[in-house]
């Protein structure tokens, strides 16, 4: 107990105090972005990881989050930051009844159905143009030109998802959550009404994907359907960042997505310019035969198989776990 | 009115009977057994009381109430639990976990669900394996923890699906005494049961399906001295 | 009558190549239950390789059809067997691992070949690429025409294969019981990576064939998964026969939808058929008509 | 012939079969007797290694089996008919017995066995082009029983055949049995239908719990009172 | 425990990451630097870094790398010609990918982390308007020289600029050769449904309710389809006069060949720009491209100064073709080099300034920033239309300046034959 109210609090020091060591505002950017990803990636993890539903589509929420600010400012000249208000629960909305829909549907067919899904709104995104924009798209001035606002902003939503996503599976919610991903005819019949509660996690995760896309588009201040919709580049990215880190774990996706982050830029960067200019090429290849390797040999991701990996160094044999716990 | 009523249900798959026409009555507090060779319909018949399959036909009342057409965790939430007979332990939560989560049928509150769990442990003497994870216990404990977590659900009726099957000797006398234990804690149960030994010690009444039809309903010894009971389960000579 | 007609010549001609894409997803989803993700940018990698061996060899497509295939089989079978089957027994928590393996595969093939060649499209422009035949007044592509009718060769062959020999009755019982099938001497793991393979030859077929009318770039892949779980999906999990009627249902629905609707929404129809299906109907289109 | 030694099996950390031995002889009818869950299907998924023991040793005509894969045991002609017939649902008849005579000697002569097998089961010749799957409970019995003998086995496990059929079917599943037994066959079956196997049988083992309680004939065992307790509890 | 060590493991990791990104890239600007001294003879250590932002990867690579060899060839003559005042300039180029948020990340870079002076390039509609906005809010001045949709110089944003003509004018030519010529009753708008094509195909939908044409048919479709033939039977259907596509390359391609398998025979097919002026389109399409018109922005007969003599180097040094995007790219290096020379300072505001005075003539012809209808800070610039005559892209419109005579009217049937 002691040790993990340590990492709590370390993590969000050294998050906090990272802007006044470095003040090159392309790393903070780069930082930010890998906070953005903690949101999306945890609430994927939420729904996928411990509510067992693997979805395919947050890309649709993200998407609902990011052109509620921007239609906003197109529609009615508001600020894009009320989208900030509007954006989470118009994704959480747009959950609920995503879930009435699909939730009929179990593992493998309800991810074909959340692709299906946010193909749709993709397409219909970019086919309504009077009202989305469509191609054109939807820009924005960003209201600072500072990033230390944006930052702050960022590092806020994280810290609010991943306390949100805490203190929800400390609850009853969170068992029920559990209880529904390791067993729904158990979960039945133990009182839990699996669609209802799969509506909530997807609620919560949906509201939270909101945000963060809401915000993709305050910071980013550019959205287009290809951007905000894309399957491959927001709804499996979530999936992937999910994995790397550890599925079904709190810390995981954080921790995923700051390698995500990294590896993406570290090799776009052609390894800071060190190695040959096809290596920045190569940087979703990396990503990809991590993602591989990760599935293969750490099935629960780094935090998940921290033990076994630890134990890789330290050549230890991997006690088994006979205790331990699952939230 | 009676405490819980099935009213000659009927269950198709296909164009197969299941179960057939079949009518009983459990009165509050006592020992139900339901027996019947292998593939009688023992298993669809829980199915069909705690709503995981729809009826084909007639009715189910629960005190009084028609509970048939409702979904399963709203015939847990009226005080129906059940264990299953392939045992659906949560595999990656902790016995404690496991438990707690069904103990949430009646209260929020995590502490009052965590209390209600650690009472239904101890009672089920599954208290020292708390910490352990679901996936870890042998298959005793894992019975045990199938009790637990229905019993957890404060139900009014127990469903009890082959509980003692692939146990010891020595397990299944403490099976039976936990069972006796619930139910003289004032729980009503159906129990479906293969070890007639066990049915023999325990139940009130007990009644035995073919073919998803009864053959014969009353006290244990006069079921068991049933010639038609006899034949279905050693066969015709 | 004319618009009519040649829409539905256009989605028919289409929702052969669309079959036999759908047939090698079926394949393996009925054998494996998993979803290969990757089956797309599987099709990606035979169409490059046909290109090659058209632009360095000269070879034609239709001749390239016979190493496309066989390459891709090899590729599938190594996929299966390094990655996939190795997977089966770990233990993690989402039951859906082997479809994000898939996943995983499928980015990093169109990584290496974005690597190779770059993301430029290229194509392959034969003689024949523009010849058309006309009925009346409805134009056939003949390319089309061509790649409809080895499509429906590919799929005979597959049948025959499926029930005619020992190997192919394997494959069905390993789909219909595995733990059977290995009762009956049936090296089921073996069967898996065979089918893989045929899964992945029978793509590569569809990509060869699209060639010459069509185009190539990396990242075509996603593109062309996102059709063949549709298809499999419409025809029925598992069913052969379903996947062909799947993909000429696909294939027609679209046209109709391009025509009647707008050009852009033709995938959006697809994907509504698809969810509607998914939710009212499953089972696919099999169950409605008993095939 | 078979030969299991201090057999113990667990599906994961649950031991279901402990120290189990027995043997069967060539040409003999050996039946295995015990309630649900007393643990006979897996010991005939042991012996055809679908389940693979934590220790223990399964002999087959003198070489060892349990670490060979489950598709191999076929080959050295060990048939095996499993619970609830696990038919081939969607092929047809013919197929789903072609199935049973994939090894290259069985394939020599599939065409004779099949004709066999048929004249065995005269009502599957009627249903040769039926999917497996739109059968009858008794067809499908017979249907997987003739799966078994396409192998052109030595010996041949059942595991309940009676499971799921009505009394005159299962007295007809029985007589088939008895019928390739008295044909030269060596058989192990698994059974909760007491009454008829240990009246047809040569000799039988009582399982109860994982363990082997009683063997012996089976005439003799059917008068024992220990039997009627392990299944009526009385 | 396992939370925490992971935590700052992760932590750990990621703060040793930038911080040796820091480091190193340091390393690689001095790196360059020595290089760069070691290759030209400048003066000591006085360079000028201008950031250009291309597609160097993704699906429009393939304009990218044109461009890319257009400025570097610009870049070596600026420099043998004594560079910016005596300093030397150098572009230093980030790969957008084609998506927004690349752009935009790279333009982040280049203003933040690499301090360039000012920025170019901008190829993409969307990627350039994302990069632009980036650029205003930073004040620093961006010379746009492909991205064109509309939206961009209409913004009132003073830093930015934009030498190429908005999407709105590339059919200007058209539009006087369907008024003189042409003159169609009805037209069919065909489009990609992206940035580009999109409000392409609305500017020109405007230009021909203007001219008093009935659009009988405005669709858009989806890049990668694989049959265009039932969008393409509407068109036979409605029978219009022309027919006007904006489209990328290969489904230009496409949509040429299935429109011949249709034998859909309008008075003109005219293209909008983009993927219709390339060697590879008539290459794919052979007979069905045949004839084929297209808007374009620069051709290399042109009568400005250096426009031949460009195409032949570039021909020359890369062993293959150029077209408009690459004198657009050529032209703009020299209008930076131009307006560096000029400006008073390196600062942001100097550049702006010194920008927005720009008046010279280049290959694509006179570069004069003004403000006119509801933009600013807009080239205005004289388009033109090319036609496929027999395999050769020639000018055709304005006949002023025509390096062949339009082929008009076109007898498909005979070209086509069935």
């Amino acid at each position: 107990m002691k040790n993990r109210s340590w990492a709590q609090l370390i993590a969000p020091l050294i998050l906090l105090a990272f802007p006044l060591f470095v003040d090159s505002d392309y790393y903070r950017h780069v930082v930010i972005m890998a906070l953005m990803w903690v949101v999306i990636g945890s609430s994927w993890n939420l729904l996928a990881g411990f509510t067992g539903q693997v979805s395919f589509g947050h890309a649709i929420f993200f998407g609902i989050g990011a052109y509620s600010a921007g239609l906003l400012k197109m529609h009615l000249g508001l600020s894009p930051w009320w989208g900030m208000l509007l954006g989470g629960p118009m994704a959480m909305a747009i959950g609920f009844v995503i879930g009435w829909i699909c939730f009929r549907l179990r593992g493998p067919y309800f991810a074909l159905a959340t692709i299906a899904v946010g193909e749709i709104f993709h397409l219909l995104f970019k086919y309504f143009n009077n009202f989305t924009g469509g191609m054109e798209g939807i820009l924005i001035i960003q209201t600072f030109r500072s990033k230390l606002p944006y930052y702050f902003l960022a590092l806020g939503l994280a810290g609010a998802c991943v306390l949100t996503i805490i203190l929800v599976m400390r609850s009853k919610w969170g068992y029920y959550f559990i209880s529904i991903r390791e067993d729904q005819d158990a979960a039945e019949s133990m009182g839990i009404s699996a669609f209802r509660y799969k509506s909530l996690s997807l609620m919560i995760s949906s509201f939270f994907t909101g945000l963060a896309g809401a915000f993709y588009m305050n910071y980013m201040a550019f959205i287009d359907p290809e951007v905000v919709y894309s399957l491959h580049y927001i709804s499996i990215m979530a999936i992937l960042v999910g994995i790397i880190g550890g599925v079904g774990t709190i810390w995981g996706p954080a921790v995923g997505a700051f390698i995500m982050v990294l590896v993406q830029e570290t090799f776009r960067s052609s390894i800071f310019g060190l190695a040959p200019d096809w290596v920045s090429e190569a940087h979703a290849l990396v990503f990809g035969v991590l993602v591989m390797f990760v599935i293969l040999f750490m099935a629960n991701g780094v935090v998940g198989d921290w033990k076994k990996i630890t134990h890789l160094f330290t050549g230890k044999k991997q006690a088994p776990s006979t205790n331990g716990s699952a939230a | 009115m009676s405490f819980f009523e099935a009213i000659d249900i009927t269950k198709h798959f296909g164009g197969l009977a299941a179960v057939n026409d079949l009518g009983f009555e459990v009165r509050q507090g006592e020992i139900f057994g339901l027996i019947g060779p292998n593939g009688s319909g023992k298993t669809t018949v829980f199915n069909l009381i705690n709503g995981y399959y729809p009826l084909t036909g007639g009715n189910i009342l629960f005190e009084g109430r028609q509970i048939n057409g409702l979904p399963t965790w709203k015939i847990c939430k009226l005080g129906i639990g059940r264990t299953f007979q392939v045992v659906k332990p949560l595999r990656r939560m902790t016995v404690l976990e496991n438990v707690t989560a069904s103990a949430f049928n009646h209260t929020g509150d995590l502490k009052v669900a965590k209390a209600k769990a650690e009472e239904v442990l101890d009672f089920c003497r599954l208290g020292h394996k708390k910490d352990f994870l679901a996936s870890g216990l042998t298959i005793g404990d894992r019975k045990r923890l199938e009790i637990a977590r229905s019993l957890a659900t404060s139900p009014k009726l127990l469903l009890l699906d082959e509980t003692m099957a692939g146990l010891t000797p020595q397990e299944q006398g403490e099976g039976v005494e936990l069972i006796r234990k619930v139910r003289d804690s004032g729980v009503t149960i159906i129990i479906v049961e293969h070890i007639m030994r066990v049915i023999m010690n325990l139940c009130d009444r007990i009644m035995c399906i073919s073919y998803g039809m009864k053959l014969a309903e009353g006290l244990p010894e006069e079921v068991a001295n049933n010639q038609d009971v006899v034949e279905a389960y050693l066969g015709k000579e | 009558m004319d618009v009519f007609l040649q829409t539905l010549v256009s989605g028919v001609l289409i929702g052969g190549i669309y079959a036999l894409i759908g047939i090698g997803m079926t394949l393996i989803m009925g054998v494996m239950h998993i979803i290969n993700l990757a089956h797309g940018q599987l099709m990606m990698v035979a169409m490059y390789i046909t290109f090659v061996l058209y632009q360095y060899l000269g070879l034609d497509p239709y001749v390239s059809l016979f190493i496309a295939m066989p390459a891709l089989f090899l590729l599938g079978a190594v996929i299966q067997k390094l990655f996939l089957n190795p997977l089966l027994k770990v233990d993690s928590i989402l039951p859906e691992n082997q479809v994000l393996m898939t996943v995983g595969i499928g980015m990093v093939l169109t990584e290496i070949v974005r690597i190779i060649f770059g993301s430029d499209y290229k194509s392959v422009t034969t003689s024949y690429s523009g010849s058309v035949m006309y009925l009346g007044d409805i134009a056939f592509n003949t390319p089309m025409v061509v790649a409809f009718g080895i499509a429906l060769a590919l799929t005979a062959g597959l049948f025959y294969f499926l029930l005619r020999t020992d190997l192919g009755k394997s494959v069905r019982a390993t789909a219909q019981n595995k733990e059977a099938a290995r009762l009956m001497g049936v090296n089921a793991e073996r069967i898996t990576v065979l089918t893989f393979g045929i899964g992945a030859g029978l793509v590569a077929a569809a990509g060869t064939l699209l060639l010459p009318i069509f185009y190539l770039f990396p990242d075509i892949g996603g593109h062309f998964t996102l059709k063949a779980f549709v298809i499999t999906i419409l025809g029925g999990l598992g069913s052969t026969v379903g996947a062909i009627f799947g993909g000429v249902v696909l294939g027609i629905a679209e046209s109709f939808g391009a025509t009647y609707l707008s050009m852009d929404l033709k995938d959006v129809v697809g994907m509504v058929i698809f969810l509607l299906v998914l939710i009212f109907l499953p089972g696919g289109l099999k169950r409605l008509t008993k095939i | 012939m078979l030969e299991v030694k201090n057999l113990n099996v667990s599906y994961g950390d649950v031991q279901v079969l402990w120290d189990v031995n027995f043997s069967v002889a060539e040409g003999e009818f050996v039946v295995l007797v015990g309630a649900n869950g007393a643990g006979k299907s897996t010991m005939m998924k042991a012996v055809s290694s679908l389940v693979s023991p934590m220790s223990g040793e399964i002999s087959f005509n003198g070489r060892r089996i349990d670490t060979l894969p489950a598709h191999s045991i076929i080959g050295l002609g060990l048939a095996h008919v499993p619970e609830g017939r696990q038919l081939f649902p969607e092929m047809t008849v013919k197929e789903n017995l072609e199935m049973g005579a994939l090894s290259p000697a069985a394939k020599l002569t599939r065409k004779e066995t099949y004709q066999k097998a048929l004249s065995l089961f005269p009502r599957l010749r009627e249903r040769e082009r039926q999917m497996a799957g739109t059968l009858s409970g008794g067809e499908q019995q017979m249907c997987a029983i003739a799966r078994g003998l396409m192998a052109r086995p030595k010996m041949m496990l059942f595991d309940e055949p009676s499971l799921g059929l009505s009394p005159v079917l299962t007295q007809e599943v029985f007589r088939l049995v008895q019928k390739i037994h008295e044909e030269g066959m060596t058989i192990l079956m698994v059974e909760q239908n007491v009454k008829q196997t240990l009246g047809i049988c040569d000799r039988a083992y009582v399982l109860e719990n994982g363990r082997i309680l009683m063997q012996g004939k089976g005439k003799d065992l059917l008068e024992d009172q220990k039997v009627k307790e392990a299944f009526l509890g009385i | 425990m396992k939370r925490l060590l992971t935590m700052t493991l992760a932590c750990a990791v990621g703060l040793a990451m930038l911080s040796f990104l820091g480091c190193s890239s340091e390393q690689k600007t001095e790196k360059a630097e020595k290089a760069e001294k070691a290759v030209v003879a400048a003066p000591a250590g006085d360079t000028v870094t201008v950031g250009i932002i291309l597609p160097l990867s993704g699906g429009q690579a393939k304009f990218g790398e044109v461009e890319k060899k257009s400025f570097d060839m610009a870049l070596d003559e600026i420099n043998t010609a004594g560079g910016i005042n005596g300093k030397k300039l150098v572009f230093m180029y980030e790969d957008d990918t084609g998506r927004p948020d690349v752009g935009r990340s790279a333009a982040e870079k280049l203003i933040n982390k690499d301090k360039v002076v000012m920025l170019g390039g901008g190829y993409s509609s969307s990627v350039t308007f994302a990069v632009a906005g980036v650029a205003q809010q930073n004040r620093l001045p961006f010379l746009i020289n492909t991205g064109s949709a509309d939206k961009i110089t209409e913004q009132g944003w003073e830093y930015i600029f934009r030498l190429n003509p908005p999407a709105s004018e590339y059919p200007k030519a058209v539009e006087s050769f369907l008024t003189e010529v042409v003159k169609p009753k009805s037209a069919a708008i065909l489009f990609e449904n992206s940035n580009f094509g999109t409000s392409s195909s609305k500017e020109f939908n405007e230009t021909c309710q203007r001219l008093g044409i009935e659009v009988v048919l405005l669709e858009g479709y989806e890049h990668g389809g694989v049959d265009f033939k039932p969008l393409l039977v509407k068109v036979k259907e409605k029978n219009p006069d022309i027919v006007y596509m904006v489209s990328y390359l290969m489904d230009a391609s496409l949509l040429m060949k299935q429109s011949k398998e249709l034998q859909i025979m309008p008075k003109a097919f005219i293209g909008g720009g983009a993927g219709f002026t390339l060697p590879e389109f008539i290459e794919n399409t052979g007979s069905a491209g045949n004839a084929v018109f297209s808007a374009t922005l620069w051709y290399q007969t042109l009568p400005y100064p250096g426009a031949k003599e460009y195409y032949d180097k570039f021909v020359k040094l890369y062993d293959g073709p150029t077209e408009y995007h690459g004198a657009e790219a050529y032209a703009a290096a020299f209008v930076i080099a131009d307006t560096l020379k000029r400006a008073k300072s390196f600062s942001a505001e100097d550049i702006r300034q010194a920008l927005a005075e720009t008046d010279m003539t280049t290959v694509f012809g006179p570069v004069k920033f003004k403000a006119y209808d509801t933009k600013t800070n807009q080239n205005d610039v004289a388009t033109y239309m090319v036609q496929w005559i027999d395999g050769n892209l020639e000018l055709v419109w304005p006949e002023t300046h025509a390096s062949k005579k339009y082929m008009y009217p076109i007898d498909w049937a005979a070209m086509w034959g069935k």
